[in-house]
């Protein structure tokens, strides 16, 4: 069994300087919850793995907004325009890091694997400081993994064990998320007793889970 | 994502894009229709011709907006709006998306444009000092994708060509496109430049000549659309 | 919709040669038709990719019984005495592969990478030929892609799409190896009509199926 | 899977080392049990101490053999045998199962051994020329396990040690044994060598140190099991 707890004594551990990766596209599949229990709680410093900076007042971006971000990792800031501005002004590292090669790094980190190699990138600025690798005479970049200290990832219901249901387009990093991360937190929006997830509809083994924090649907 | 209401003549421009567009998606096709203009082209999708749509967040069978009452937060498209899904639609994680868009299995992706070269070339998600967007999935998209067109307006909103001898702009991909279709033109991209094949009806060659920076090689038989 | 045939129609027009991804683990989730479909065709000189080389009697074993496969790439063959044999009398050739880095590199196949590295193999055998590639100070092993002509996949349930549904253990390399071949017939115990599975209980998307063959479970 | 029936001694042996492995599992720990003798360690798992199974051809909750009139074709070990799930078990496909093995998420595989060294390498998959049995998925188990435990016999069927000073057989993975139990031993794999720390209450150090021809630190606090 793992512990479930409240939002706030789920991220009571996490300290300054933490990475942290968080799940969601555009918000959909974000532990909203979580992220705000973490704003409260003050923590900064911290570098995020999230596919985008999302809304400035909403989810990721909050962190973003609040200061708490030293570095943001992810393939897309456009929609939340304080993350260019300290971007622009030095205030954040930003590494950005297309999409798909996103994901595979970090399914790399979860899945010990040292790199996979994908012609993604190749001749555009996401070469910098990636090496080149031929395999049968087609050139690819080596696209290294991507480990966190946390994970915040989402679910629409999960059992006791951390077994976990995502409904439709809230699967998004969730899965390779947990794997990647030493200590992965899941939020939940339902909570049930372990044996009520069909096994062959379990999205995000519970085995990846460490603790869970329940909270409502938002 | 919605920006500033557009005016009738710029909304006309852009749904003529995507009317050409969508004639060019093969039967049973899979196509990703990028966030903007692109979207537009699924209200001109040929009936009956079994056309699916993915979403890069993860699942394919993408269908229309839903009314205001229906919208589920847990399912919405790239940009994040809310959306459908299709009778035979399927979700799936971030991983397995992008393994059907680098892996070969999507025939067509439809994404705007900055910049399209004689090469090829596109330049998509990043103005220097301006624009800092990111690529989101663009440069797989179109590095992965068996087809990619770019649906964009002829020029800027300086009225300067966005169809160019060579990109200035940092690149999504190298040599990637192969149609480029705006409110002006259908170009395709060949082995030997740019190819004019189709200009639209309320414009000359001469004009499309003039709005393009890059050297476009005339179709003989030139269609209009 | 995909064309819905008989496994002797659905396999109608593999050639002497050919390449195919067999799923299955020990004849769990294997399209046992098709094989069977196969051997009735007398198609010969297969290279087979396949987790283990099965049973003698029932099977992908069967294939190999029947001198059909010149070439065998899979993680095991213990099973299977007269695999053995073939490999010894220099009748059938064989590429010896973890399991792991099977399923990986026939995934690699499927996702457009050029390659993905692995510790797993180093300092063995299963070094052979194969490039080491130091990230970040370790050692690691480049495996490349797998692909093929046919793959041979099997499902559960699925619909007329061919999204498809694989009860218990019966997934395994099912999703990795539809993705990876150039044809992929996809044998069913049960056709729906296209609406009937939820989107979120579909183990493998109908968009790598190229064709479905009925036939009764066994 | 199945072979000869074993006689009540050599079955006695298998089932000692299966208990002495089952008390090497930490509470809430995931683990893989190899076809043959670690088989056994299910059936002495500590209760009530949240032990998952994993088996390595595609789930989490492995449990016992039904009964044969429940047997499911599409529910089986990774040995091909029916077995059954314990609640919030849950299934996924060989990619999958292979990043819970090979990304450090397995606490511990148990599997069987030809031989062990003293730098912890393990032989496991191969015999030249007459076991070309192939490594399926040990390779992967030993090299990505938090940590490995060889479960055999401590010598083979022809009486010759099996733990040895440098391994003659083909290599499953290097250096990555901890631990190897025998119907004679307990042995730790050390930065030192092998430490011997428990021996089977029949048993003499003095016959270990015979049976095995790898040096052997002895623990002076020798325990018995």
């Amino acid at each position: 069994m793992k512990k479930v707890q409240t939002p706030e004594e789920a991220v009571h551990h996490i300290h300054d300087g933490a990475s942290i990766m968080v799940s969601g596209f555009m918000c959909c599949g974000q532990s909203l919850s979580l992220i705000d229990a973490l704003i409260r709680r003050g923590t900064k410093g911290l570098t995020v793995i999230c596919n985008d900076a999302g809304f400035p007042e909403r989810g990721v971006g909050k962190l973003i907004v609040a200061g708490r971000v030293r570095k943001f990792i992810g393939s897309h800031m456009g929609t939340n325009h304080v993350a260019g501005q300290k971007m622009n002004s030095g205030e954040m590292e930003v590494e950005l890091v297309p999409q798909g090669s996103l994901a595979e790094r970090i399914r790399c980190g979860g899945a010990g694997l040292g790199g996979v190699l994908t012609p993604t990138g190749l001749g555009t600025d996401a070469e910098t400081g990636k090496r080149k690798i031929d395999v049968d005479g087609r050139k690819y970049l080596l696209e290294t993994p991507l480990h966190a200290d946390f994970a915040f990832v989402k679910s629409s219901a999960c059992d006791k064990l951390g077994n976990a249901f995502m409904a439709k387009s809230a699967k998004n990093f969730n899965l390779v998320m947990a794997m990647a991360a030493q200590h992965t937190i899941l939020e939940t929006e339902k909570l049930v007793e372990v044996g009520e997830l069909d096994p062959d509809h379990v999205h995000l083994p519970g085995v990846f889970v460490d603790s869970i924090a329940f909270a409502r649907r938002r | 994502m919605s920006g500033p209401p557009l005016s009738d003549e710029k909304q006309g421009k852009r749904e003529r894009i995507a009317m050409r567009v969508a004639r060019e998606l093969p039967e049973g096709s899979l196509v990703n229709l990028g966030i903007g203009l692109p979207t537009l082209v699924a209200n001109y999708l040929p009936q009956g011709k079994g056309i699916l749509l993915q979403s890069e967040n993860g699942f394919i069978g993408l269908g229309p907006e839903p009314p205001k009452s229906k919208a589920d937060k847990d399912l919405v498209n790239a940009g994040g709006s809310p959306v459908t899904l299709v009778p035979g639609g399927c979700c799936f994680d971030s991983a397995l998306s992008f393994s059907v868009i680098r892996g070969g299995h999507l025939d067509v992706t439809v994404l705007g444009g900055l910049e399209v070269d004689e090469d090829g070339n596109l330049a998509n998600y990043l103005i220097p000092g301006k624009m800092v967007a990111g690529m989101g999935g663009a440069m797989d998209l179109v590095t992965g994708a068996k087809k990619v067109i770019v649906a964009m307006e002829h020029v800027n909103k300086f009225g300067q060509p966005k169809i160019v001898k060579r990109c200035a702009l940092p690149l999504t991909a190298r040599e990637e496109v192969d149609i480029v279709v705006t409110d002006l033109a259908f170009i395709r991209v060949t082995h030997s430049g740019l190819l004019l094949e189709e200009i639209a009806e309320d414009t000359t060659v001469e004009e499309v000549i003039e709005k393009t920076a890059a050297k476009l090689t005339v179709l003989p038989k030139l269609k209009e659309f």
